[in-house]
Protein backbone atom coordinates (compact mmCIF):
# COMPACT_ATOMS: atom_id res chain seq x y z
CA UNK A 1 0.00 0.00 0.00
CA UNK A 2 1.77 3.36 -0.91
CA UNK A 3 1.97 6.07 1.57
CA UNK A 4 1.39 10.00 0.31
CA UNK A 5 4.59 11.95 2.07
CA UNK A 6 4.94 15.85 1.40
CA UNK A 7 3.75 15.43 -2.19
CA UNK A 8 5.06 12.18 -2.94
CA UNK A 9 3.86 8.36 -3.39
CA UNK A 10 5.94 6.05 -1.88
CA UNK A 11 5.79 2.22 -2.11
CA UNK A 12 5.37 0.04 0.82
CA UNK A 13 5.31 -3.63 1.68
CA UNK A 14 2.41 -5.73 2.77
CA UNK A 15 3.38 -4.62 6.50
CA UNK A 16 3.55 -0.84 5.56
CA UNK A 17 8.12 -1.13 5.70
CA UNK A 18 9.31 1.14 2.97
CA UNK A 19 10.23 -0.88 -0.38
CA UNK A 20 13.10 1.69 -1.11
CA UNK A 21 14.77 2.46 2.14
CA UNK A 22 16.01 5.58 0.07
CA UNK A 23 13.08 7.15 0.28
CA UNK A 24 13.20 7.79 4.10
CA UNK A 25 13.13 11.40 5.58
CA UNK A 26 11.65 12.40 8.51
CA UNK A 27 8.18 12.97 7.67
CA UNK A 28 7.99 9.25 6.35
CA UNK A 29 7.85 8.03 9.85
CA UNK A 30 4.83 10.79 11.22
CA UNK A 31 3.19 9.59 8.44
CA UNK A 32 3.82 6.06 9.12
CA UNK A 33 2.96 6.56 12.77
CA UNK A 34 -0.46 8.30 11.82
CA UNK A 35 -1.45 5.90 9.88
CA UNK A 36 -1.54 3.24 13.10
CA UNK A 37 -2.76 6.21 15.36
CA UNK A 38 0.26 6.90 17.05
CA UNK A 39 1.62 10.73 17.93
CA UNK A 40 5.56 11.33 17.60
CA UNK A 41 6.67 12.46 21.00
CA UNK A 42 10.54 13.60 21.49
CA UNK A 43 10.93 10.49 23.11
CA UNK A 44 9.61 8.63 19.86
CA UNK A 45 12.25 10.44 17.97
CA UNK A 46 15.13 9.68 20.37
CA UNK A 47 14.52 6.13 19.43
CA UNK A 48 14.16 6.90 15.97
CA UNK A 49 17.42 8.50 15.67
CA UNK A 50 19.37 6.31 17.68
CA UNK A 51 18.11 3.51 15.53
CA UNK A 52 18.80 5.21 12.31
CA UNK A 53 22.75 6.03 14.00
CA UNK A 54 23.03 2.49 15.04
CA UNK A 55 21.83 1.43 11.74
CA UNK A 56 24.73 3.69 9.73
CA UNK A 57 27.20 2.72 12.07
CA UNK A 58 26.47 -1.48 12.42
CA UNK A 59 24.84 -1.92 9.07
CA UNK A 60 22.15 -3.83 11.61
CA UNK A 61 19.25 -3.03 13.18
CA UNK A 62 20.09 -3.33 17.24
CA UNK A 63 18.43 -7.16 18.99
CA UNK A 64 15.67 -5.84 21.35
CA UNK A 65 17.58 -6.41 24.41
CA UNK A 66 20.69 -4.92 23.09
CA UNK A 67 18.90 -1.80 22.38
CA UNK A 68 17.44 -1.73 25.17
CA UNK A 69 20.78 -1.62 26.96
CA UNK A 70 22.25 0.77 24.66
CA UNK A 71 19.04 3.21 25.27
CA UNK A 72 19.89 2.64 28.84
CA UNK A 73 23.63 3.79 29.14
CA UNK A 74 22.98 6.77 26.05
CA UNK A 75 19.75 7.79 28.00
CA UNK A 76 20.01 7.08 31.63
CA UNK A 77 18.59 3.89 33.03
CA UNK A 78 14.83 4.69 33.40
CA UNK A 79 15.07 4.36 29.44
CA UNK A 80 16.55 1.57 29.69
CA UNK A 81 14.07 -1.14 29.92
CA UNK A 82 11.71 -3.01 27.39
CA UNK A 83 8.75 -1.86 29.36
CA UNK A 84 9.46 2.03 28.38
CA UNK A 85 10.52 1.27 24.79
CA UNK A 86 6.86 -1.24 24.43
CA UNK A 87 5.43 2.32 25.68
CA UNK A 88 6.39 4.13 23.17
CA UNK A 89 5.66 1.34 20.69
CA UNK A 90 3.26 -1.08 21.43
CA UNK A 91 3.82 -3.24 18.23
CA UNK A 92 7.33 -4.58 19.60
CA UNK A 93 10.47 -1.66 18.84
CA UNK A 94 12.30 -4.26 16.58
CA UNK A 95 8.87 -4.35 14.09
CA UNK A 96 7.63 -0.68 14.42
CA UNK A 97 10.61 2.15 15.54
CA UNK A 98 12.42 -0.16 12.76
CA UNK A 99 9.58 0.74 10.40
CA UNK A 100 9.42 4.46 11.05
CA UNK A 101 13.11 4.52 11.08
CA UNK A 102 13.80 3.22 7.31
CA UNK A 103 15.46 0.11 8.50
CA UNK A 104 15.15 -3.19 7.10
CA UNK A 105 12.20 -5.47 7.71
CA UNK A 106 13.04 -7.64 10.57
CA UNK A 107 13.24 -11.04 8.50
CA UNK A 108 11.35 -12.75 11.37
CA UNK A 109 14.66 -14.90 12.53
CA UNK A 110 13.97 -16.29 16.05
CA UNK B 1 22.79 -40.48 21.48
CA UNK B 2 21.14 -36.89 20.37
CA UNK B 3 22.32 -35.62 16.94
CA UNK B 4 21.34 -32.35 14.86
CA UNK B 5 22.32 -31.92 11.93
CA UNK B 6 23.24 -28.81 9.50
CA UNK B 7 23.17 -29.09 5.48
CA UNK B 8 24.76 -25.90 4.01
CA UNK B 9 24.53 -26.61 0.90
CA UNK B 10 21.42 -27.05 -2.03
CA UNK B 11 20.74 -30.42 -3.50
CA UNK B 12 23.12 -31.98 -6.74
CA UNK B 13 25.60 -29.14 -6.90
CA UNK B 14 27.31 -30.32 -3.91
CA UNK B 15 27.39 -33.94 -2.35
CA UNK B 16 26.43 -32.27 1.21
CA UNK B 17 22.69 -32.98 1.33
CA UNK B 18 23.50 -36.70 -0.25
CA UNK B 19 26.37 -37.52 2.86
CA UNK B 20 23.90 -35.75 5.70
CA UNK B 21 21.00 -37.93 4.13
CA UNK B 22 23.40 -41.06 4.07
CA UNK B 23 24.33 -40.17 7.72
CA UNK B 24 20.93 -39.68 9.32
CA UNK B 25 19.70 -42.94 7.91
CA UNK B 26 22.99 -44.67 9.39
CA UNK B 27 22.37 -43.12 12.25
CA UNK B 28 18.38 -43.58 12.79
CA UNK B 29 19.27 -47.70 11.91
CA UNK B 30 22.06 -47.25 15.13
CA UNK B 31 18.96 -46.36 17.31
CA UNK B 32 20.42 -42.82 17.77
CA UNK B 33 17.86 -39.53 17.84
CA UNK B 34 17.88 -37.12 15.15
CA UNK B 35 16.47 -33.90 17.08
CA UNK B 36 16.50 -31.16 14.47
CA UNK B 37 17.64 -31.20 10.69
CA UNK B 38 18.67 -27.37 10.01
CA UNK B 39 18.96 -26.40 6.33
CA UNK B 40 21.13 -23.31 5.74
CA UNK B 41 22.66 -21.30 3.45
CA UNK B 42 22.25 -22.85 -0.17
CA UNK B 43 20.61 -25.73 2.03
CA UNK B 44 17.33 -23.67 2.10
CA UNK B 45 17.16 -25.10 -1.59
CA UNK B 46 16.69 -28.93 -0.58
CA UNK B 47 12.95 -27.64 0.52
CA UNK B 48 11.85 -26.82 -2.81
CA UNK B 49 8.82 -28.78 -4.31
CA UNK B 50 9.50 -27.98 -7.18
CA UNK B 51 12.34 -29.57 -7.84
CA UNK B 52 11.79 -32.36 -10.67
CA UNK B 53 15.28 -34.25 -11.33
CA UNK B 54 15.49 -36.64 -14.31
CA UNK B 55 13.60 -39.90 -13.74
CA UNK B 56 16.68 -41.93 -13.33
CA UNK B 57 18.26 -39.99 -10.49
CA UNK B 58 17.36 -39.41 -6.97
CA UNK B 59 15.06 -36.72 -6.08
CA UNK B 60 16.33 -35.55 -3.06
CA UNK B 61 13.87 -33.64 -1.85
CA UNK B 62 11.33 -36.22 -2.11
CA UNK B 63 13.95 -38.21 -0.23
CA UNK B 64 13.70 -35.62 2.49
CA UNK B 65 9.78 -35.29 2.97
CA UNK B 66 9.63 -39.12 3.02
CA UNK B 67 12.55 -39.77 5.53
CA UNK B 68 10.77 -36.45 7.51
CA UNK B 69 7.35 -38.58 7.41
CA UNK B 70 8.51 -41.83 7.93
CA UNK B 71 10.91 -40.82 11.23
CA UNK B 72 9.05 -37.47 12.33
CA UNK B 73 11.88 -35.41 11.73
CA UNK B 74 12.19 -31.81 12.35
CA UNK B 75 13.52 -30.05 9.23
CA UNK B 76 13.63 -26.63 9.89
CA UNK B 77 14.78 -24.21 6.91
CA UNK B 78 15.93 -20.68 7.80
CA UNK B 79 13.60 -18.09 6.99
CA UNK B 80 16.71 -15.72 6.46
CA UNK B 81 18.70 -17.70 3.89
CA UNK B 82 15.31 -18.76 2.74
CA UNK B 83 14.01 -15.33 2.16
CA UNK B 84 17.31 -14.65 -0.06
CA UNK B 85 16.77 -17.77 -2.28
CA UNK B 86 13.09 -17.95 -2.55
CA UNK B 87 11.86 -20.66 -0.23
CA UNK B 88 8.44 -20.17 0.58
CA UNK B 89 5.78 -21.63 2.54
CA UNK B 90 2.27 -20.08 3.06
CA UNK B 91 2.63 -17.70 5.95
CA UNK B 92 6.19 -16.67 4.41
CA UNK B 93 4.12 -15.98 0.99
CA UNK B 94 1.10 -14.31 2.45
CA UNK B 95 4.14 -11.83 4.46
CA UNK B 96 6.14 -10.98 1.19
CA UNK B 97 3.47 -10.45 -0.86
CA UNK B 98 4.16 -14.05 -3.36
CA UNK B 99 1.81 -15.47 -5.45
CA UNK B 100 2.78 -18.92 -4.49
CA UNK B 101 4.72 -21.17 -1.97
CA UNK B 102 7.46 -23.87 -2.94
CA UNK B 103 8.00 -25.26 0.25
CA UNK B 104 8.15 -29.44 0.09
CA UNK B 105 6.14 -31.66 2.76
CA UNK B 106 8.04 -31.94 5.81
CA UNK B 107 10.04 -28.62 5.97
CA UNK B 108 9.09 -25.91 8.50
CA UNK B 109 10.54 -22.45 7.85
CA UNK B 110 11.87 -20.70 11.03
CA UNK B 111 14.60 -18.92 12.38
CA UNK B 112 17.99 -19.26 13.27
CA UNK B 113 17.34 -19.68 16.64
CA UNK B 114 16.45 -23.24 16.13
CA UNK B 115 20.01 -24.10 14.64
CA UNK B 116 21.59 -22.67 18.15
CA UNK B 117 18.47 -24.64 20.07
CA UNK B 118 19.60 -27.88 18.22
CA UNK B 119 23.02 -27.28 18.77
CA UNK B 120 22.06 -26.76 22.80
CA UNK B 121 19.34 -29.41 23.12
CA UNK B 122 21.76 -32.63 21.18
CA UNK B 123 24.78 -34.11 22.02
CA UNK B 124 26.00 -33.58 18.73
CA UNK B 125 26.02 -31.24 15.75
CA UNK B 126 27.27 -32.62 12.34
CA UNK B 127 27.47 -29.47 10.02
CA UNK B 128 27.15 -31.23 6.04
CA UNK B 129 28.27 -28.19 3.88
CA UNK B 130 30.98 -26.89 1.05
CA UNK C 1 38.94 -38.62 23.55
CA UNK C 2 39.47 -35.69 21.94
CA UNK C 3 37.66 -34.25 18.96
CA UNK C 4 36.64 -35.42 16.06
CA UNK C 5 37.73 -33.46 12.26
CA UNK C 6 35.90 -34.21 9.08
CA UNK C 7 37.38 -32.63 6.16
CA UNK C 8 35.47 -33.20 2.75
CA UNK C 9 37.89 -31.50 0.25
CA UNK C 10 40.27 -32.43 -2.33
CA UNK C 11 43.86 -32.13 -0.51
CA UNK C 12 45.09 -31.35 -4.27
CA UNK C 13 44.34 -27.56 -4.89
CA UNK C 14 42.78 -27.00 -1.87
CA UNK C 15 44.48 -26.58 2.07
CA UNK C 16 42.22 -27.62 3.91
CA UNK C 17 43.56 -31.27 4.85
CA UNK C 18 46.61 -29.32 5.49
CA UNK C 19 45.05 -27.02 7.86
CA UNK C 20 43.31 -29.40 9.48
CA UNK C 21 46.47 -31.88 10.04
CA UNK C 22 48.37 -28.95 11.51
CA UNK C 23 45.74 -28.21 14.11
CA UNK C 24 43.91 -31.60 15.06
CA UNK C 25 45.92 -32.64 18.42
CA UNK C 26 47.09 -35.22 19.83
CA UNK C 27 44.52 -38.51 20.04
CA UNK C 28 42.03 -36.87 17.57
CA UNK C 29 40.55 -38.39 14.53
CA UNK C 30 40.65 -36.93 11.09
CA UNK C 31 37.34 -38.59 8.82
CA UNK C 32 37.83 -38.01 5.18
CA UNK C 33 34.64 -38.12 3.29
CA UNK C 34 33.54 -36.76 -0.11
CA UNK C 35 36.62 -35.09 -2.40
CA UNK C 36 39.00 -35.71 0.52
CA UNK C 37 39.22 -39.41 0.29
CA UNK C 38 41.94 -39.09 -2.31
CA UNK C 39 44.63 -37.98 0.16
CA UNK C 40 43.65 -41.45 1.70
CA UNK C 41 45.54 -43.41 -1.24
CA UNK C 42 49.05 -44.44 -0.67
CA UNK C 43 50.41 -43.76 -3.74
CA UNK C 44 49.60 -39.92 -4.05
CA UNK C 45 52.07 -36.82 -3.42
CA UNK C 46 50.20 -36.06 -0.31
CA UNK C 47 50.57 -40.09 1.32
CA UNK C 48 53.66 -38.48 3.46
CA UNK C 49 52.09 -35.30 5.18
CA UNK C 50 49.34 -38.15 6.10
CA UNK C 51 51.60 -40.68 7.46
CA UNK C 52 53.01 -38.25 9.28
CA UNK C 53 49.76 -36.68 10.69
CA UNK C 54 48.77 -40.31 11.78
CA UNK C 55 51.50 -40.16 14.63
CA UNK C 56 48.67 -38.23 16.36
CA UNK C 57 45.81 -38.52 14.83
CA UNK C 58 43.65 -41.68 13.90
CA UNK C 59 42.63 -41.10 10.35
CA UNK C 60 39.29 -42.97 8.38
CA UNK C 61 37.96 -42.81 4.94
CA UNK C 62 34.40 -43.01 3.93
CA UNK C 63 34.29 -46.27 1.98
CA UNK C 64 31.34 -45.27 -0.36
CA UNK C 65 32.94 -42.41 -1.07
CA UNK C 66 36.07 -44.80 -2.56
CA UNK C 67 33.95 -47.05 -4.22
CA UNK C 68 32.00 -43.72 -5.88
CA UNK C 69 35.52 -42.18 -6.94
CA UNK C 70 36.48 -45.37 -8.50
CA UNK C 71 39.49 -45.67 -5.75
CA UNK C 72 40.75 -48.98 -4.57
CA UNK C 73 40.59 -49.74 -1.07
CA UNK C 74 43.48 -52.03 -0.94
CA UNK C 75 45.70 -49.26 -1.91
CA UNK C 76 44.46 -46.82 1.40
CA UNK C 77 47.62 -45.85 3.53
CA UNK C 78 48.11 -48.62 5.57
CA UNK C 79 47.01 -47.98 8.99
CA UNK C 80 43.89 -45.93 7.68
CA UNK C 81 40.25 -47.19 8.66
CA UNK C 82 38.00 -47.75 5.59
CA UNK C 83 34.53 -47.47 7.40
CA UNK C 84 30.86 -47.14 6.09
CA UNK C 85 27.92 -44.78 7.04
CA UNK C 86 27.30 -46.94 10.41
CA UNK C 87 31.25 -46.01 10.88
CA UNK C 88 30.89 -42.29 10.43
CA UNK C 89 27.93 -42.45 13.00
CA UNK C 90 29.78 -44.73 15.64
CA UNK C 91 33.00 -42.39 15.61
CA UNK C 92 30.77 -39.16 16.04
CA UNK C 93 29.27 -40.84 19.05
CA UNK C 94 32.93 -41.71 20.83
CA UNK C 95 34.30 -38.78 19.79
CA UNK C 96 34.12 -35.48 22.24
CA UNK C 97 32.75 -33.20 19.67
CA UNK C 98 32.29 -32.54 16.18
CA UNK C 99 34.46 -30.44 13.72
CA UNK C 100 33.80 -29.84 10.08
CA UNK C 101 36.15 -28.12 8.15
CA UNK C 102 34.09 -26.00 5.18
CA UNK D 1 9.36 -8.21 19.59
CA UNK D 2 9.25 -10.62 21.96
CA UNK D 3 11.87 -13.37 22.88
CA UNK D 4 10.47 -16.34 23.71
CA UNK D 5 13.27 -18.15 24.78
CA UNK D 6 14.03 -15.93 27.52
CA UNK D 7 11.17 -17.31 29.46
CA UNK D 8 12.25 -20.42 29.21
CA UNK D 9 13.92 -21.87 32.43
CA UNK D 10 18.16 -21.53 32.63
CA UNK D 11 19.82 -24.90 31.47
CA UNK D 12 23.63 -25.40 31.39
CA UNK D 13 25.39 -23.21 29.39
CA UNK D 14 27.25 -24.75 26.49
CA UNK D 15 30.51 -23.94 25.05
CA UNK D 16 29.69 -22.98 21.31
CA UNK D 17 32.58 -21.91 18.99
CA UNK D 18 32.08 -20.49 15.29
CA UNK D 19 34.07 -21.32 12.50
CA UNK D 20 34.74 -18.87 9.75
CA UNK D 21 37.57 -20.54 6.96
CA UNK D 22 36.06 -18.45 4.04
CA UNK D 23 36.88 -15.00 2.47
CA UNK D 24 34.06 -12.31 2.74
CA UNK D 25 32.19 -11.15 -0.73
CA UNK D 26 33.24 -14.25 -2.87
CA UNK D 27 30.85 -16.14 -1.16
CA UNK D 28 27.38 -15.52 1.00
CA UNK D 29 29.03 -17.60 4.25
CA UNK D 30 31.21 -15.08 5.79
CA UNK D 31 27.50 -12.78 6.20
CA UNK D 32 25.32 -15.52 6.66
CA UNK D 33 27.79 -17.04 9.48
CA UNK D 34 27.62 -13.69 11.03
CA UNK D 35 23.65 -13.38 11.11
CA UNK D 36 24.37 -17.25 13.38
CA UNK D 37 26.50 -15.29 15.46
CA UNK D 38 24.22 -12.87 16.13
CA UNK D 39 21.02 -14.81 16.98
CA UNK D 40 23.51 -17.22 19.07
CA UNK D 41 24.14 -14.16 21.58
CA UNK D 42 20.39 -14.07 22.83
CA UNK D 43 20.91 -17.52 24.61
CA UNK D 44 23.16 -16.82 27.02
CA UNK D 45 25.97 -19.22 26.14
CA UNK D 46 29.47 -19.20 25.91
CA UNK D 47 30.34 -18.20 22.03
CA UNK D 48 33.77 -17.67 20.76
CA UNK D 49 34.56 -17.07 17.11
CA UNK D 50 37.17 -18.16 15.38
CA UNK D 51 38.68 -16.93 12.34
CA UNK D 52 41.82 -18.71 10.06
CA UNK D 53 42.49 -19.71 6.70
CA UNK D 54 41.31 -17.57 3.91
CA UNK D 55 38.30 -16.65 7.36
CA UNK D 56 40.90 -13.57 8.43
CA UNK D 57 39.97 -11.91 5.19
CA UNK D 58 36.34 -10.98 6.76
CA UNK D 59 38.03 -8.71 9.34
CA UNK D 60 40.15 -6.83 7.06
CA UNK D 61 39.89 -2.81 7.82
CA UNK D 62 38.82 -0.55 5.48
CA UNK D 63 35.87 -2.92 3.00
CA UNK D 64 34.46 -0.99 0.72
CA UNK D 65 31.98 -3.18 -1.57
CA UNK D 66 29.86 -0.31 -2.94
CA UNK D 67 31.49 -0.63 -6.07
CA UNK D 68 30.64 -3.88 -6.29
CA UNK D 69 27.40 -3.52 -5.23
CA UNK D 70 27.21 -5.64 -1.76
CA UNK D 71 26.61 -3.90 1.39
CA UNK D 72 29.25 -3.86 3.88
CA UNK D 73 28.67 -6.12 6.54
CA UNK D 74 32.28 -5.48 7.84
CA UNK D 75 31.06 -3.10 10.22
CA UNK D 76 28.97 -5.05 11.99
CA UNK D 77 31.68 -7.39 13.35
CA UNK D 78 32.02 -3.81 15.15
CA UNK D 79 29.02 -4.59 16.84
CA UNK D 80 29.52 -7.86 18.48
CA UNK D 81 30.77 -6.00 21.45
CA UNK D 82 27.29 -4.81 22.18
CA UNK D 83 25.97 -8.45 21.60
CA UNK D 84 28.62 -9.45 24.44
CA UNK D 85 30.36 -11.64 21.51
CA UNK D 86 34.02 -11.32 22.88
CA UNK D 87 35.54 -14.24 22.00
CA UNK D 88 37.53 -13.55 18.91
CA UNK D 89 39.90 -15.71 17.97
CA UNK D 90 42.43 -15.28 14.83
CA UNK D 91 45.12 -17.86 13.44
CA UNK D 92 48.37 -15.83 13.92
CA UNK D 93 49.56 -18.53 10.98
CA UNK D 94 46.78 -17.86 8.32
CA UNK D 95 47.26 -14.22 9.11
CA UNK D 96 51.03 -14.17 8.36
CA UNK D 97 50.87 -16.45 5.31
CA UNK D 98 48.46 -13.84 4.00
CA UNK D 99 50.61 -10.43 4.83
CA UNK D 100 48.48 -9.34 7.58
CA UNK D 101 49.37 -8.45 11.12
CA UNK D 102 46.45 -7.06 13.93
CA UNK D 103 47.00 -3.42 13.06
CA UNK D 104 44.83 -4.52 9.41
CA UNK D 105 42.03 -5.71 11.47
CA UNK D 106 39.14 -3.94 12.28
CA UNK D 107 38.21 -5.75 15.60
CA UNK D 108 40.64 -6.31 18.60
CA UNK D 109 41.30 -10.30 18.43
CA UNK D 110 43.45 -12.62 20.16
CA UNK D 111 45.70 -14.06 18.01
CA UNK D 112 46.42 -17.91 18.59
CA UNK D 113 49.20 -20.70 17.40
CA UNK D 114 47.45 -23.68 15.53
CA UNK D 115 48.11 -25.86 18.38
CA UNK D 116 46.80 -23.26 20.50
CA UNK D 117 43.39 -23.51 18.19
CA UNK D 118 43.31 -26.95 18.52
CA UNK D 119 43.28 -27.13 22.13
CA UNK D 120 40.41 -24.43 22.36
CA UNK D 121 38.21 -26.57 19.51
CA UNK D 122 38.99 -29.81 21.96
CA UNK D 123 37.02 -27.98 25.01
CA UNK D 124 33.99 -26.83 22.82
CA UNK D 125 30.76 -28.70 23.33
CA UNK D 126 29.24 -27.55 19.64
CA UNK D 127 31.40 -26.57 17.03
CA UNK D 128 29.73 -25.04 13.69
CA UNK D 129 31.85 -24.18 10.81
CA UNK D 130 30.58 -22.34 7.49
Amino acid sequence: MPIEVNGKTLETDEEGYLADLNDWEPAVAEVMAKLEDCELTDEHWEIINYLREYYEEYQIAPAVRVLTKAVGKKMGKDKGNSKYLYGLFPYGPGKQACKYAGLPKPTGCV
Amino acid sequence: MKFAVQINEGPYTHQASDSAYNFIVAALEKGHEIIRVFFYHDGVNNATRFTTPPQDDRNIVTRWSELAEKHNLDMVVCVAAAQRRGIADEGEAKRNGLDADNIAPGFRISGLGQLVEAGIQSDRVVVFGD
Amino acid sequence: MAMLHIVNKSAFGNATLNSCIKTATQGSSILLIEDAVYAAMGNTSMADIVKEAMNKASISVLGPDLAARGMDQSKVIEGISVIGYDGFVDIVAETDNVQSWL
Amino acid sequence: MSEPWEDEEEGAIKKFMFINRKAPYGTIYALESLEVVLISAAFDQDVSLVFSDDGVFQLKKDQDPESIGMKNFSRTYRALEGYDVEKLYVDKESMEERGLTEDDLLVDVEMLSKEELGNLMNEQDVVLSF
